[in-house]
């Protein structure tokens, strides 16, 4: 059996899905079923103190029931904020300690700032999180970050919200090859075949957000991003054809032609 | 008596609001998800009876939101 | 409704799959069911005279009731061989006319010969054939051959059995643009990425063969490929979220951030 | 009788095989697919039994096999 | 020594260049001086008759004593147009034999058509030409132009005009170890990068217009492409390094460390 | 004028090189002086004592009063070692400040360790070198260590010793917006048009090793990058015509044709 | 004598212009480099001279211009 | 007198190698371009001569080789 491990946790999907972006709660839902996952991204947000009481929530949307929530540290860009964050994230969810982390660079790129990452991450892990990694493909950094005790190690593929797809696919097979604890690309797919790709090269899932909230149907392409994922981890499983460079190779028999 | 609640000044009635269960409570969020920060540490809600509010308290009162 | 039509057929599934390579008839009906495939391609060849009688065809195991049978002129160097071939071949399977005509033009690249393809396409839309062509990605050809009467333009993706993917999108690009009848992308997929890719340019329908029968697991890369070119489908009918190429677009709210 | 059948050179006693129909079945052809052309020409199925052989016929017959 | 002999001449510089889209005459005599090419395509096209008799033309700019003019059939869309237009300018250029030949397929890709450029060639080689011919990276035309007798085979990088580089050179590479005659990719080249890929592949030159006319700078990019013509040749009679896919080689010793 | 100026120093070359894996010291000083570099990378090692006293030094080829030595801290895994390493190489060299530094992550990639390098840039900078540092093509390090004082940045284009090219030019580009300080590809240029692309992408120079060492000629290909770094640097300064994806132009006038 | 040039209608004296040459120079080519084709056939310059001028005749004058 | 250099135990005469300048010269590297650390700390040319040698110090002496 082809089991999925993060943590102490077992997963069924390999595709792990973003909340943020979409049209309004109806279509976060109907997208979030379609797309199969199971664990779910959330931002942490000051509360709008004097809203409206009744005014609708993620969560009456997204059961915290039926979906495993991934409370992320978007938008901060220091290791303080990070903890400060997932520590108020830990509080909100009951105790819930499988979190992820992820420290900026800046906000024109939105690419991690890995020195702050790495000081975020000892302070998680000892405080006992969970914790899954955003990070560049620096594959030195990553195997630091395993090191370091953090359940899954969390590479772009291309800047956040870019849709640019595997851009350096050979840092992420180094990455690969080093890993004992689940790969999984966060950023960066733009597309199904992104996906496909990613999980050929053998890593354990995806997570993305704005490739299913930004495409102009947003639930089929959550439709397409289920079945990407399971086509890439089945094709992984199941050993590509090797590629043949300028000899072609003829399907049908060879011998036995009319003359 | 003024505290900071997500960063906007609130001035509140400590004859009515003696500690952080009443605070929370005026800010209809009783019924929410919610984690609440006193001067950057953490109050757990189970505490929020026993925390008496003190001048010029510094609160961040955080919820989920969609987010990749 | 997303209706996919051959000539005169409507065909559900919009992967056609080859017959040969396969270690024995189980594994390919086993590989060929799992694919979900309804046309699956054979190959015309002497029969062997003086067999044992009761030695198992192919047609024991894909029923030609079930599938609809494409036969092919693979291993044609000529015009004259591969007309020669479908009108056997239309005899054989009583008076089938969908057939696929390919012209080789050396046996080592097994690359089209555009000239003899286009005199044998001219030649069986005459003789009342609904011919599927394989050919090579030059769109003035692909165009004169849709103009010849062709049922649909097959363009490599590269050479038969190389496994090396689509070498060159663009040119696809220009012939799906210019086409009206199905483009079905025939040889050189050699995973499931590469089957998605095709889908999500544009691309009606693909063949594939060797990159199913020639996996350590050829089931489950038929499961695989069956997924891969739905989900490519869907994402090109879903409308993938634009390329950013250098600014980030953050999928969590920028604003409501703890100081 | 000398013929050629899918490359080969065949002796048949004409006495048996009077027709194509009689030259399959000799082959143990008939309950299979397969189809014949003769001299370059298809003969159809159903034409057979009608279609006499000709010294030095030369014979492609042909089924489907698995193929790409 | 590393001759280059195309047809009956022998030529030093590997890049060919074209004349056409410069502001003026002017930056046209400089650009193609700066690029040390000695063969110019000119195109054909009528006289504009009752012109002022003092206005300058190509010729007193770009001198044919100085530089081999290779007329072209540019804008000619069928092989009887083609073959007209090059007797002419055999005809003007006073029984130069050395001519090249294009038939286009449309106007809106400039793509070649394959088998109206056949049917030229066969007619231009049987009438004395030394054909140089435009054609896709299709490998089996390719070697079918040869066998005619063309001097030179001229695939494309990419369409005409478009600046878009090497798309497929895998088939290139079949085109070159097939071919006898020299290979010279003629269209598609963008930048100066492009030109030393075709050349590191093995080509025996290039022929290039827009990337030096519709550069910011023609008379700069000019210099450029004759040092990346140069430098893409040397770098393929060097024998380039092999890459080495995840195993890092120090370049320095790894002994003598201090401690 | 085309300027390029590192630390306190003005360079002519934009190409500089390593002196290591060469078959002998008299094919470095040929390749060396044929790829026209001024900077030439040194490794600082034990001294083997008790040799031959006219055992012949690299010094007596490549003249530390004709070149420009830089020395490196190749095979260092820390800062430590590496801030040791360099202080030696200033002592050695009189005095001379100018210096690469680099800290490896692990023997098997040799990618940098950026916290290691982070670390030992601080202190060098404030020791009064002037500090040219090979980094990850992380955007967020580069401009760390601009800020921390560098004078050059050095990104990997891909592994030491790889050839693989630029793996990764998107970052690359990112890490050019960014910078004020002269940017140099380091390690993994593995032929003449990865020097080119480099260039063209805005890069102010190219440090490389094995790619003219381990060439089967090396004395050509440092030959062929001489003059591909100009080249890339001329098309750059150029202006490269815009890419167009499917609407070709024709180079010859479209009106005048013959009828 | 009505001709077409380069796809224009053109008259001309056929008192002045009796042979092609007369034609080319009556165009201020003759020093310029040109091709000459009538109704579909080059005429090489050295005839010029030897042939007449016919009515309707259809003339292509080319040049060599700038081009890719 | 037991010293090391370069990671080996050297056995050095110290009557008659009293300073670093002596050691160097020892080792024939007065005419070679070299630097040298003592115990991790990088003594200057200028003072090899005034500094003495010492039981167990330990030596790094480098010189510049190719490398890339």
């Amino acid at each position: 059996m082809d089991k999925f491990i993060i943590g102490s946790r077992e997963v069924k999907s390999r595709l792990l899905v973003g909340t943020g972006k979409y049209k309004d709660f109806n279509q976060t839902a109907e997208a979030i079923q379609m797309s199969g996952a199971e664990i779910v991204t959330v931002a942490i947000r000051r509360t709008n103190i004097g809203q409206n009481e009744q005014e609708p929530s993620l969560l009456d949307f997204i059961s915290p029931e039926e979906y495993t929530y991934l409370p992320n540290t978007a938008g901060c860009y220091s290791a303080d904020e990070a903890v400060r964050t997932l520590r108020l994230a830990r509080e909100l969810l009951d105790g819930h300690n499988l979190v992820k982390l992820e420290v900026l660079g800046d906000a024109e790129t939105l690419y991690p700032n890995i020195v702050e990452t790495i000081e975020a991450a000892k302070i998680l892990v000892k405080d006992g999180f969970e914790v899954m990694v955003y990070t560049s493909d620096d594959p030195i950094v990553a195997k630091k970050l395993e090191d370091i005790g953090c359940v899954s190690i969390m590479p772009l593929a291309s800047l956040i919200g870019s849709g640019m797809g595997i851009l350096n696919p050979w840092n992420l097979e180094i990455i690969l090859k080093n890993s004992k604890v689940p790969v999984i690309v966060d950023a960066g797919v733009g597309t199904a075949s992104d996906a496909v790709i990613a999980m050929e090269l053998g890593c354990d899932g995806i997570l993305m957000n704005t490739a299913i909230a930004a495409a102009k149907n947003p639930v089929l392409m959550a439709a397409a991003m289920k079945k990407a994922v399971e086509s890439g981890r089945e094709a992984y499983l199941a050993g590509r054809m090797p590629k043949k460079l300028y000899t072609a190779s003829a399907s049908s028999p060879t011998t036995g032609l009319i003359k | 008596m003024n505290i900071v609640i997500n960063g906007e000044l609130k001035v509140v009635d400590e004859n009515k609001i003696l500690n952080l269960q009443d605070l929370v409570e005026s800010l209809k969020l009783t019924n929410k998800r919610f984690a609440l920060e006193r001067n950057g540490e953490i109050v757990a809600k189970s505490q929020l009876p026993n925390e008496k509010l003190n001048e010029g308290d510094k609160f961040e009162i955080v919820g989920a939101v969609g987010g990749g």
